[in-house]
């Protein structure tokens, strides 16, 4: 039985994940008050895709083709060592966050030399951009990870928040505070939402990740859409697991309580979009650069005490 | 086998002078100089394995028997040097007054051809010249010592001069005045000795005053060392009495700077080593040492401000020599190890210097000019010259393998073993912007594109003119890898006998 | 007879202040005939009559040396050069004069510091460094080369006056070979000179400085 | 030992060979590389066995040479350093092999093998000399082979530069070397490393300046670095990857050995350590994202790698400083195996450079573009290599820097100054990590991706066999020692105690087996689903044939290469962030009319170090020299003065 619930939470998110999208754009459209696309529009996207026959670009050689493949393998794996409702993940070791980290770089690397095979000037201006706002937003995240571990004593993903407890809260509430906000901000950098980026805007020059991708169709779009909804989930997971620290006995009942906090993030993360304007590209470091002081700043509270 | 050594040299120069046929001349040069090697190497060899005939050299550490001419560990050594230097100085020679025969060389300056001093009055004082030098190696009486060192001055005088034009002359009319001015000194140094002995009733045989050394009247002595170290020290170019030795080098032709800066110098040290070896003896060593290693620093720091952005190579290749020789001087300061250091310095610093100074010949033979921007790209010009220029500056910067790393190494350790770290960091900060202000010029005339200037034909040097070098860069390199028992215990000697 | 020999030595310091202010070459070039000849003279007295073959003959030799042969080989080798007559000093003569007097005092300061063996002749130490000091100023502030050559032999006079002061007994050998060595120098000096004069049209030195590494105004930029 | 000394006497014999066959070129070169390719070979034996064994072997042989002893000690930690050398050096040799073979008859052939052989051996000497007078000889003589290469290309007035500055540089280091073997040998019978006698107190910290100062030099941190970005270019290709790859390594090697010799080390000299290798790492990897030439690049990227290795090291030692061993072991752990997985990548990476150089005959990054149509597996390889540069999981480049995170996670739980040292070391990692990676993606997609840019680039040619293979051979190397991470951390424990003392070597070994296990199984699970996603994907398009067409440029069906985003635009977004250190001449147009004609734009990054710093000591210290340059005049007059004011001086101060 003990195998099989990590399984189970491994299956949950890969398959829930392209739910987090629909959320969002739900909640856009109830802020405008549209009716909006139903919640599992992603499925159907990518059923779609998965079925189209994609076009490629004469200039593009194997890197193009290789860019999607690599970035979803590497978000699926990431995903096995990210702990679910608090509960131990199926790898788990020290340092393994580490890992997850440079997971996510190898995605980011394989997207972009797959935008730049294109030779177009717009995925060329993506992926510059890609690259700038992760040169911020990767000392942040693992600024708040080190933060994490000294708060929680442990080096590993499920060890940190197995040992979160409402006790850490009571005591740590500040730092902890401080980590989420931090979270959320790389959170909505690192999956191009507003106010990083605006992905259902339609002037290429202001994009960042959907311009990346601009040349991809078919299987490759899917993969690549599926990576992002899997990206989404793994952020939004760290961020339901700071929060919500009660473990109670019954694997299902937290397994539960974890979705509804999943959900409450992509919602937040919709209102977010619908509240805010994009920031100026060129004041996107300075929002990330917050969100580093964030983690900082909890760093150095959680080392004072 | 001290007379021959001393007659051949003699006896040949005065013949040089009238000898007619040009060739006769210059394979009496020849042979002169192989004889006299053969002698010195007979005089070494007998003298180290102390056969019968030879004085060994422990009879005259003590004094015990005065002679006025004799050869301890320390003049063999100087022996040794000025012979062998003199070996490959006469064969570049021969085939170099041959090259000037053809076509005399042409000013660098105003482009105008000057014509050459006659070939026997050179060759004759080239042969007097070694004949004094021979002298100086040999003489245990510092008055004879004197007059040998101010011989050499006069006879090298005019081999400077054997370009004839004015900037040789105006060299040629500093380094006579400034020598004899200091030489002149040095004269009153030994009168000085000569009263500190005066009570002692010692006279001027080395022998006697380092047997008495301890009644020797200190002051005076003092004060003999201040002249005699002045005096020899002008004449081996020890910063501030250096000012004569870059013009007459960058004047003089390529044989004769080769034998002023390999041998001359060594000639001049070897008089203030006598000085010291009698102060050491009569207990005023930390006296001289301060002394020597003072100017020693101070002429290396000066050879290092004079070598940035130096302009003519011949002075630059000076300014190296002046570096070396307060190198030498400060190892005999700082007596021990580093006076072993000091011997070895001097022997494989002759032999670098002196093929850098072949091969400056040769550049100047193919490019016309001794402006260091007026030379690049030697490399396609003149490969093997250029080769040799390259190797030369690694050897003089003492990189490794070579004796002159293996000089530096033992002198910069004795300053370690003192403690005196503050010299040992001077020394070390100016030797760095030596070394870098000689790389930029070699790297820049070695290196380079070559846009050919005078329809560029190729120039090739007879390899008569490179094996002098080559051969002594070996030697050079092969110091620093294998030091013979034989050379080693004669340092060792000298080292000792010198101190 | 020591009372002649004091008599010279007041004669040597009065030829080297002469020296200092004497305008003229050939003056000049008597002049130190005139004191090598003293120099000569000094043993002579200084032995106190009983003088020995070996002295007699040495005096001689130094006497007809620099009294008669060195100044024929410079007003010669002057005639040659064609020079202007006067030695046109650096300085001023009264400055020459005054550094020759300072001379004069700090040799006297160090002949009293230098605990020399007590000589028969009162000042001869004094005196002979100040003669010394004199050939180097008349080296250092005369622009003539022949003027320098002149210097090179008063320094000369002051370290053979120094030596019979000290009655330092040098073996013939080393005398001869000393003496040797000045004539030779000299002889030297005159044939460059006569080079110089042939070379440049005259025998200034201040053409003689092309020589140098000054890097004049390339620096402070 | 005699299997070590007979691959020196084949690197000598290598050495000389070219010079005797100089008339005939290719001769000359094949006899080197046979040599150079027969010493790698017989090399590794013994030095693979002493580091599996951990025993370590010796040669002691007398020298004439006073205090010298012909003595070699070949210990784990030399071997650590010794096998990528052979590994490197018998590749390199094949490679340029093929790299040089147009050059035959245009450039002196002969010269360059006998210095590439003789930069090979004295490189063996230094990694195994067990005395000063040797390890100096050593030194000394890598300096000048190098220098010689450094020079092939001595045409160019930038390659003259760079040999001047190496030069100078070298030299300099040498004689602080020198320094520091005197001191550490002051009163020692001789100069072998086993008769020194370790200072303590202001000597050790004398010792440890002038050692960081030494080797620093040759290591090529920032500051010391100025010589490596223009050395590096201007060397050929697989000579570049030999300097790259492990001759800077010889000065990490020195600082080890030293630290090694010092113990116990002062906390600050951690703190040193980490502060260079923060500034290093953090700078180098800024400088890369800078550059517009392929080799600088990578010359700055090594300047980073230099710096995480010391960055580990400066961890290692405030850690064991404040007596937290276990983590000070794995930073160590981590520097030493970064040493290793560093030579194997960075020498790919040139390779892969030198393929573009030798191909297109430009390294400039504008000049090139979409070579990967037509040298397509260097393509592969040098994008391996830079997923390695940027640590990227299942290459070996992520093994090294996750032993110095491992560390850094321990300190952050250990009490005082450790955390802190802790936190800076991984958050320099981090950033580093991103920055290298913008560099990368930037190098790599320039030169290989999209459409070329210049005429050149469209007529690059693939690089031959001898060039190819070496590389396929590195990358495999990358990818394995990734992989086998596990495997290799039985030598290098040996390694880590050998350099730093017994009980490093066994935590090391210890703490990082369980995690590396993990990660190298995650590694292959990654693999697995990779390969699992292509398949995925092939079953997807279920034998449709994908249509071709012109790329979306958002409507514009005419795009050109010249409207590809280019290096400086890449850069650019970053590089402006960060000019006040960068320093970027720029000239930015001004459109002003309706209708602005042909605009030009242009920044070039400047080296900030030599242009800001070095430079104008320099010309200050040649300023001082002028000044006293009228010392020599040429006045006869004033010079016998000098006699005159020097001798009476010393009369009135001595008597």
């Amino acid at each position: 039985m003990e195998i099989v619930k990590p399984f189970c939470q491994y299956l949950a998110a890969m398959t829930l994940a392209p739910l987090l999208p629909g959320i969002v754009n739900r909640v856009k459209a109830f802020f405008a008050g549209r009716r909006g696309q139903p919640v599992l529009q992603l499925y159907f996207d990518l059923y779609k895709l998965l079925n189209k026959t994609p076009v490629y670009s004469r200039t593009a050689t194997w890197v193009f083709r290789a860019g999607p493949v690599a970035g979803v393998s590497a978000l699926v794996m990431a995903l096995l060592l990210l702990p679910f409702a608090g509960r131990p993940s199926f790898l788990s070791f020290e340092g393994d966050f580490i890992f997850l980290i440079y997971l996510l770089g190898l995605a980011r690397f394989a997207t972009v030399l797959a935008a730049l095979d294109t030779g177009s000037a717009f995925e060329g201006m993506g992926a510059s951009r890609e690259m700038q706002f992760a040169v911020f937003a990767e000392p942040a995240f693992f600024l708040g990870l080190a933060a994490l571990v000294r708060v929680s004593g442990q080096t590993s993903l499920a060890g940190i928040f197995g040992a979160l407890t409402p006790e850490t809260w009571r005591q740590a509430a500040p730092v902890l505070a401080l980590l989420t906000a931090s979270f959320f901000i790389v959170l909505l950098a690192e999956n191009s939402r507003v106010p990083a980026d605006d992905p259902n805007t339609h002037l290429e020059l202001t994009m960042i990740h959907e311009v990346m991708v601009l040349d991809h169709s078919g299987p490759d779009l899917a993969y690549i859409l599926y990576g992002a909804a899997l990206k989404l989930w793994l952020f939004a997971a760290l961020i339901a697991c700071m929060v919500l620290p009660r473990h109670s006995g019954s694997w299902a009942a937290d397994a539960g309580l974890f979705l509804l906090v999943m959900a409450g993030v992509a919602a937040a993360v919709g209102i977010v979009e619908s509240v805010m304007a994009r920031l100026r590209l060129t004041k996107v470091p300075y929002m990330l650069i917050t969100a580093f002081a964030f983690s900082a700043l909890a760093l150095i509270f959680q080392m004072g005490r | 086998m001290i007379l021959p050594l001393l007659l051949l040299p003699f006896c040949a120069g005065l013949l040089a002078f009238i000898v007619r046929e040009d060739r006769l001349r210059r394979g009496l040069l020849v042979w002169t100089s192989r004889m006299h090697f053969f002698f010195t190497a007979l005089q070494v060899w007998g003298q180290l394995s102390g056969i019968h005939g030879f004085t060994p050299l422990q009879a005259l550490q003590g004094g015990a028997a005065p002679a006025w001419f004799a050869f301890d560990a320390l003049g063999l050594l100087f022996l040794g040097i000025t012979s062998l230097l003199f070996l490959g100085a006469s064969h570049y020679a021969s085939y170099y007054l041959a090259a000037e025969k053809r076509d005399p060389g042409e000013d660098a300056e105003g482009l105008f051809v000057f014509n050459n001093a006659p070939e026997a009055v050179f060759t004759g004082c080239l042969l007097l010249f070694l004949a004094a030098m021979t002298a100086v190696t040999a003489s245990r009486h510092m008055g004879l010592l004197w007059a040998a060192v101010e011989a050499t001055t006069l006879l090298s005088a005019p081999l400077i001069y054997f370009h004839r034009h004015k900037r040789s002359l105006e060299a040629t009319w500093k380094y006579l005045l400034i020598c004899s001015v200091g030489i002149a000194l040095a004269l009153m140094g030994n009168m000085f000795l000569g009263a500190a002995g005066l009570k002692a009733g010692g006279g001027l045989e080395l022998g006697g005053l380092l047997a008495g050394a301890g009644g020797l009247d200190k002051p005076l002595l003092k004060a003999a060392f201040l002249f005699l170290f002045v005096g020899y020290g002008t004449k081996m170019g020890l910063s501030p009495f250096h000012t004569w030795l870059p013009d007459a080098h960058s004047e003089a032709p390529a044989v004769v700077s080769a034998l002023l800066s390999g041998a001359l110098l060594n000639c001049a040290f070897l008089g203030i080593l006598r000085v010291n070896s009698v102060c050491a003896a009569a207990g005023l060593a930390d006296f001289t040492g301060g002394i020597l290693a003072l100017f020693g620093l101070f002429s290396v720091v000066t050879a290092a401000l004079f070598m940035l952005g130096q302009r003519d190579y011949k002075r630059m290749l000076a300014y190296s020599s002046i570096e070396h020789m307060g190198i030498l001087s400060l190892g005999a300061g700082l007596g021990g190890a580093a006076m072993f250091g000091a011997l070895l310095g001097a022997l494989s610093h002759s032999l670098a210097k002196a093929g850098l100074f072949f091969t400056s010949g040769n550049v100047l033979a193919a490019e016309k000019t001794k402006r260091i921007s007026e030379v690049r790209g030697l490399w396609r010009r003149a490969p093997r010259t250029a080769a040799l220029w390259l190797a030369g500056f690694f050897l003089i910067t003492g990189l490794p393998p070579s004796g002159v790393f293996l000089s530096k190494f033992l002198i910069l350790r004795e300053t370690f073993e003192r403690g005196q770290y503050w010299l040992a960091g001077t020394l070390l900060f100016f030797l760095a912007v030596l070394f870098a202000g000689m790389a930029k010029v070699f790297i820049s005339m070695v290196f380079g594109p070559r846009e050919e200037k005078e329809g560029g034909k190729p120039f090739t040097e007879p390899g008569a003119m490179l094996l002098p070098a080559l051969l002594f860069f070996l030697l050079v390199i092969g110091l620093g890898l294998y030091l013979p028992a034989w050379l080693g215990g004669l340092l060792d000697a000298a080292a000792g006998g010198g101190l | 007879m020591h009372t002649f020999a004091e008599l010279m030595i007041v004669l040597i310091i009065l030829l080297d202040m002469a020296l200092a202010v004497t305008g003229s070459l050939s003056s000049c070039i008597r002049l130190v005939a005139a004191q090598g000849v003293v120099a000569g003279l000094l043993p002579l007295l200084a032995a106190g009559g009983a003088t020995h073959t070996r002295a007699l003959v040495f005096a001689a030799v130094i006497i007809t040396l620099k009294g008669v042969v060195f100044p024929w080989l410079l007003l010669r080798a002057r005639d040659r050069s064609g020079a202007r007559k006067d030695v046109e000093p650096l300085i001023s003569y009264p400055a020459s004069i005054l550094l020759c007097l300072g001379a004069f005092i700090a040799s006297s300061w160090l002949g009293s510091r230098l605990p020399l063996p007590e000589s028969g002749v009162a000042w001869t130490v004094p005196a002979s460094l100040a003669t010394i000091f004199t050939g180097f100023l008349l080296i250092t502030t005369r622009s003539k080369a022949i003027t320098q050559v002149l210097g090179y032999l008063v320094i000369e006079n002051g370290i053979y006056i120094f030596g019979l002061a000290l009655f330092v007994e040098q073996p013939m050998l080393v005398e001869l070979a000393i003496l040797l060595d000045v004539f030779v120098a000299v002889f030297v000096m005159g044939i460059a000179i006569f080079h110089i004069s042939r070379e440049f049209d005259h025998i200034d030195t201040a053409e003689l400085s092309e020589l140098n590494d000054w890097r004049r105004g390339e620096y402070g930029k | 030992m005699p299997l070590f000394l007979l691959s020196f006497l084949l690197l000598l014999c290598g050495a000389a060979l070219p010079l005797l066959l100089w008339r005939r070129p290719l001769a000359a070169q094949r006899s080197a590389v046979c040599c150079a390719v027969a010493a790698s070979a017989v090399g590794l034996v013994p030095v693979l066995r002493v580091l599996f064994t951990g025993v370590p072997a010796s040669f002691s042989f007398p020298w004439s040479v006073p205090l010298a002893s012909f003595s070699l000690l070949l210990d784990p930690l030399s071997a650590l350093f010794a096998v990528p050398l052979l590994l490197l050096t018998g590749l390199a040799a094949v490679y340029g092999a093929g790299y040089l073979a147009a050059c035959a008859g245009k450039k002196p052939l002969a010269l360059a093998w006998a210095a590439f052989n003789l930069l090979t051996a004295s490189m063996l000497l230094v990694f195994s000399a067990a005395n000063a007078v040797l390890f100096l000889l050593g030194w000394e003589l890598m300096a000048a082979a190098s220098f010689l290469l450094v020079l092939f290309e001595h045409e160019r007035e930038q390659a003259r530069k760079a040999g001047f500055i190496y030069l100078a540089a070298g030299g300099t280091g040498a004689l602080l070397l020198l320094g520091l073997f005197l001191l550490l040998g002051a009163g020692a019978p001789s100069m072998d490393f086993s008769d020194f006698r370790v200072p303590s107190g202001g000597a050790a910290t004398a010792a440890f300046l002038l050692a960081l100062g030494g080797f620093g030099l040759k290591a090529g941190f920032i500051p010391l670095h100025v010589w490596l970005p223009e050395a590096h270019p201007a060397a050929p290709s697989h000579v570049s990857a030999v300097m790259s790859g492990i001759m800077i390594k010889t000065g990490l090697y020195g600082i080890i050995r030293v630290l090694g010799l010092l113990k116990p080390w002062p906390e600050w000299w951690g703190w040193l350590l980490l502060g260079l290798g923060l500034v290093s790492c953090l700078g180098g990897a800024l400088f890369a994202l800078a550059q517009h030439e392929l080799k600088r690049v990578l010359a700055y990227s090594s300047i980073e790698n230099v710096g995480i290795i010391l960055l580990a090291l400066g961890l290692g030692v405030v850690a064991a400083a404040c007596g937290a061993h276990q983590l000070a072991s794995l930073a160590f752990a981590g520097a030493l195996l970064h040493v290793f997985n560093h030579a194997l990548f960075k020498g790919l990476l040139f390779m892969g450079a030198g393929a573009v150089l030798h191909g297109t005959g430009t390294g400039e990054l504008e000049a090139l573009g979409g070579l990967s149509k037509r040298m397509p597996a260097a393509a592969a390889f040098f994008m391996a290599g830079s997923a390695a540069a940027c640590a990227l999981p299942p290459l070996n480049g992520f093994a090294g820097e996750f032993l110095v995170y491992l560390g850094a996670l321990r300190a952050l739980n250990s009490p005082g100054s450790v955390a802190l040292a802790g936190v800076l070391a991984g958050l320099a990692l981090a950033a580093a990590g991103a920055v290298a990676a913008a560099a990368f993606t930037r190098a790599a997609g320039t030169a290989f991706l999209g459409e070329p840019r210049t005429e050149r680039a469209a007529g690059a040619h693939a690089p031959g066999p001898l060039m190819a293979v070496p590389m396929f051979l590195l990358a495999l190397l990358c990818l394995l020692s990734g992989l086998a991470a596990p495997l290799l951390l039985g030598p290098l424990s040996a390694a880590v105690s050998a350099g730093f003392g017994g009980y490093y070597g066994f935590a090391a070994g210890l703490e990082a087996m369980g995690p590396f296990l993990y990660i190298s199984a995650a590694a292959l699970c990654l693999l697995g689903l990779i390969a699992l996603a292509a398949a995925k994907r092939r079953a997807f398009l279920g034998g449709r044939q994908p249509a071709s067409g012109v790329t979306w440029d958002c409507g514009y069906a005419a795009p050109t290469a010249r409207m590809q985003y280019g290096a400086s635009s890449f850069a650019q977004p970053l590089t402006d962030f960060f000019q006040p250190l960068l320093r970027k001449l720029g000239q930015y147009p001004v459109i002003s009319e309706y209708f602005p004609a042909k605009a030009s734009f242009s920044t070039e990054a400047q080296a900030v170090f030599y242009n800001s710093v070095y430079t104008p000591a320099a010309v200050r210290l040649r300023d001082l020299a002028y000044r006293f340059s009228w010392l020599q005049h040429g006045r006869l007059q004033l010079y016998i003065m000098y006699i005159v004011v020097t001798l009476i001086g010393l009369l009135l101060w001595k008597l």
